[in-house]
């Protein structure tokens, strides 16, 4: 039911107590997740919204045998706790905080696949498995639902304006995960697809991408051997080029990254791309309209 | 954020890499002076943008006189919109090769990337790609010796300059670690009378990590206007209508932006308010929004973290310190919906729940006024 | 037959151009070891006894699929050749240089495990698998000759001395291992018996140790479990003690690491310990006719 | 290369670990004017082997003049055999509790080990296992901070002392990776009003990467004539029988003292002659074996590398160059064996080819004379 997390899902919130951890506590608590403990050095012993803080991610797993970590230690930070929770066995490891050093966010990545964690983020608001009720990040519970649409994106805010609408519709969510916003992620499109891909529950892909990088030529890629179908919205068609990261940048994009090469090779695997934001929606249940009709055909 | 020339390679030079001998100017008395110095000199504008040699960026001067001559015309230019505001007079160079050697972060391997081509000089970009060699590095071994002497090996280099390729490139992987860049770039890498020279140094540094690069000097490219915006520590870029925009979010300011295109309407920029800002950083930024006298504003927020009430607030709290003089739509969903929309109605401002409807408003009342 | 390495196996000389380099790829040829090139920086282009010499290992792969190195560049090398070949795809990697630093030697022994590799060495003679006529590294052929004998060793000299009486007394070698004498090495008595066990040909094993480290004490624990014979001689009965690392060595290896604990341990576990060198082909004797007088009773 | 106590605390001191402060003396003087300038001292013997407490290497004194009688006492005593050649006078500590921390290699695990205790002050050894935690570092990480923070957890330090063990055990692990260290050792590790300070220190390098440790003092443990045979090259220890073996191969070379031992015989040194030795090397090596006065000398090579001819000549060279005074027993199989053979028998020298025949031959040849 759903990828990455579900009801099985036992959390540790690293970074507990500041001031971001303790609100998204009460929240992912209220959301229904199972946050077994918390981490923040120098707080052992203390406790968030009846949740018991360690001083490290280790003694959580021991004492409750944790499965998962949401981090929301600040950026110069990540590194550290990324591994740790990585170490200690955990997995996805959800890494909130913006503004990771891209130097940083590569030995995370790099760490993760030596010890086979998966990583969402860094930059993500995290991930949903509605039916599961698992909420690991931070946003707001109200817009998921219960149903047969995956969900992955970039960004954050634009997720929610999507979801909510696909909820709103009674199109609801099998799991929605944000992917992050940063050049160097965890987990790309191609890996969440290829998940979704095995996943029973999800019927159909809804892949919020926007300008910049190749992620969404990949997934492209991806799509064109894949049998569920696929409906995309692309942000930053009006953006301003140059924007970048230079010419070394630009000859490892070799002409990919615009919004124009990123829809076609979309289009061209078969996937329906959204014009406007609010036609997301429409396009899943066509899709799913059409998937009911193959059944009764078939 | 980019380094000048100047800088990265005076970052390059202490970290052993050969570089021109050279001096930054910023009158044509300097680099006279300069070029008194160091005999014949290249005079080569500092800017930030890439282009200059196309521009006119560059010139050669045999003579002092010639060297405040070329850098009077250059101190005078504009590239790409940049003012020039030095130049860097640099000993002559007599190049027998170019070579092209950078390392990058690639953001789909996730990896960084040693990038090299016989061919350098030239826009990497113009460069047929199978005249570039790419070799990804492992995190976090990062370079093994090994590696820049497959490079060397590809560039056909022969035993005394891949000697010499091997060490540079050494040298170029600890910078690209120690400063946390995301682009060093030595273009061209020039094959001169005994050894290798980085003509010309481009270096990028993470701005997520200039916290911990205290030592290297700032530059920006922002306009004032998007210098005042980001000291909030909000995202903003200008562009070129006249519909100002704030959201929560890059992809929904993104999305809003390109909605409002899309309905004939003209962005006047991109205001990334950011998820969970409070009710006065918002305030100021759209205090400056108004400032730059845009024909109607739209504020979309699609509130998670951020409370609608706060965003209501902070639109009261401008409308009180300076007027609304322009037609503001507001578009509030989310946390604290309710309380937000109701003090907006008091006051008069209407706030729409769609999106879509928000921006046909936004579109329709610029083009009334 | 045999393990690790045989008649398929496509060797690279690293180093070949230097004086151990060219000499011993004169003998491994001679031996019948199929060397397909070398690699030598400064010197590509050249032949060594008839053998390509390239200016990398990628290159040497590239045009010979070359499956295995052997690496005759001296210590202050071998981190970064050791990589190479790694990298390139190789295994088994023999390392024969001695005097390597023990910090590089970790990163070998990481790298490899990272890449699945396999490293032998440092400072080991190398390996053969008589029967396939592959030999990598530097002992004498003529010791050598095919039959049912695993022989795993730590050291070379002493190692030669117990192949050429066993070969004398008629008792062929399946594959003869040199583990290397470093106190970090890339492979361990455990991982080869692992394989030894695995393979077929092989029917009695004869364990070379001395005193030092705790290979030999772990090595027993895994014999426990094993299906065949174990023969072992053990140098250093009369060697000083305190000629050690120290007291972190002393509490990693608790107690470990002397004649007595290596004798008891492997003792416990049913292998037969010789108290001379020359005893040992009489005990493998021994053991294959107790293995006959099994099939023959089964 | 066991580094002495005041050269592991200048390394420490470098990398900006708290030591204590202290000056290294070589007469009692020098020791009285540290005690003037440090006030109340510890003098502590500089030997590279343990148990200096025990054999009274280390006193206390108040004043001067008892600096100077304590450094008088310990400069003439000789621990576990080595003279004592210097003390190292230290301020004194007010400690309130000892603990232990180290970094050492892990052959097993093949990756380095990060010890630590809170039970320090006594050999380490003697701590009951389960007092000690082990922290397994990976490689190329190295250590990572959380690691030093659970250590810290372990070892209950509590928030503030947490801290300064974090950023001790950072610096141990940069001292270790970066100074090729075998082991780096505090021990005690000792909390003091206001922190933590490596009271004593250890710091045991890597003898294959003295070559890149140029800036490191050089120590050496070895005898006289243990020095004049590692100068050629050879591994060598002396033991303290009467019969000098040479062979070729630390292997071979421990099993013939063995099975020389297990025959009656008492071997008077260990000599690995190494793979491929010249006969040059091996000539001297052979000489300095002879001019210890053995009783028998055993060599036994069985040749790989290692040619029997050059072996046979350079023994005939060492008959040459001294005489043999007293009776050699050779043992020679592999490569050349015919040549070397009939070489020595022509010199009146019987070869074996058994290793068992050798050595009954020359313990019975040692216990004839």
């Amino acid at each position: 039911m759903g990828i990455l997390v579900d009801e099985r899902t036992k959390v540790v919130v690293s970074g507990i107590t500041g001031r971001q951890g303790r609100f998204h506590t009460q929240q992912m608590l209220e959301f229904g997740t199972r946050i077994v403990a918390g981490v923040s050095p120098g707080h052992g012993g203390e406790e968030v919204g009846g949740v018991p803080v360690y001083e490290t991610v280790q003694a959580a797993v021991d004492k409750h045998g944790a499965t998962s970590a949401v981090l929301f230690v600040p950026a110069p930070h990540v590194r550290d706790a990324a591994l740790e929770a990585i170490a200690a066995g955990l997995s996805p490891v959800v890494v909130i905080a913006e503004h990771v050093p891209v130097h940083d966010a590569m030995d995370v990545v790099a760490f993760a696949a030596e010890h086979r964690a998966v990583v969402i983020g860094p930059n993500t608001y995290g991930l949903c498995t509605p039916a599961g009720r698992a909420k690991l990040g931070i946003p707001p519970g109200r817009i998921f639902s219960p149903g047969p649409v995956g969900v992955l994106a970039r960004s954050g805010t634009l997720s929610y304006e999507i979801v909510a609408a696909l909820t709103e519709a009674g199109l609801g969510q099998s799991t929605v995960v944000g992917l992050g916003g940063d050049r160097v992620v965890g987990t790309s499109f191609v890996e969440t697809l290829k998940r979704f891909a095995k996943d029973e529950q999800t019927r159909v892909l809804v892949l919020v991408g926007e300008i910049g990088g190749s992620a969404e030529e990949e997934a492209a890629e991806f799509v064109k051997g894949l049998d569920k179908p696929v409906v995309a919205y692309l942000a930053g068609a009006s953006a301003p080029t140059g924007k970048r990261m230079g010419h070394a940048g630009a000859i490892i994009e070799r002409g990919r990254g615009t919004y124009a090469s990123k829809r076609r090779a979309l289009e061209d695997a078969g996937v329906h791309v959204a014009d406007l934001p609010w036609e997301v929606a429409p396009l899943v249940r066509e899709a799913l309209g059409r998937l009911e009709e193959t059944a009764r055909e078939g | 954020m980019k380094l000048y020339e100047h800088m990265a390679k005076d970052v390059l030079r202490a970290a052993g890499v050969p570089v021109p001998r050279g001096r930054v100017c910023t009158t044509p008395d300097e680099a006279a002076a300069a070029a008194r110095e160091l005999g014949p000199v290249a005079v080569k504008a500092q800017v930030l943008v890439g282009g200059r040699g196309k521009a006119g960026g560059i010139r050669l001067a045999q003579t002092a006189a010639e060297a405040a001559q070329c850098a009077e015309a250059i101190l005078t230019m504009q590239i790409r919109g940049q003012p020039v505001r030095s130049v860097l007079c640099e000993e002559r160079l007599v190049i027998e090769r170019e070579l092209y050697l950078a390392l990058a972060v690639d953001p789909s391997a996730r990896r960084p990337v040693l990038i090299a081509s016989a061919q350098g000089g030239m826009e990497i970009e113009e460069v047929p790609d199978r005249a570039i060699t790419r070799l990804h590095l492992e995190v976090p071994w990062g370079l093994v010796p090994f590696q820049a002497r497959q490079l060397a090996q590809r560039l056909e280099l022969g035993p005394s300059l891949a000697a010499a390729f091997a060490d540079i490139t050494a040298r170029l992987h600890r910078v690209f670690v120690e400063r946390d860049a995301e682009l060093v770039e030595c273009n061209p890498l020039a094959v001169v009378p005994g050894g290798l020279v980085a003509a010309d140094a481009r270096l990028n540094v993470d701005d997520d990590a200039l916290w911990r690069q205290r030592e290297l000097p700032r530059t920006s490219e922002a306009t004032p206007l998007e210098e005042r915006v980001r000291a909030l520590g909000l995202a903003f870029v200008q562009l070129d209508g006249d519909i100002a925009v704030m959201a929560n979010g890059a992809g929904i300011t993104m999305a809003t932006v390109d909605v409002l295109q899309r309905y004939g309407g003209r962005p006047m920029n991109f205001l990334d308010a950011g998820g969970g800002a409070a009710a006065g950083p918002t305030a100021d930024a759209l205090e400056i929004l108004l400032s730059t006298h845009p024909r109607a504003v739209l504020v979309n927020i699609f509130g998670g973290i951020t409370r609608c009430d706060e965003v209501a607030r902070a639109i009261l709290t401008v409308r009180e310190r300076r007027g609304l003089d322009v037609p503001l739509v507001v578009r509030l969903v989310g946390t604290n919906e309710e309380e937000g929309t109701a003090l907006l109605q008091q006051a008069g401002i209407p706030a729409f729940t769609s999106m879509r409807e928000a921006a046909e408003r936004v579109v329709a009342l610029a083009g009334e006024r």
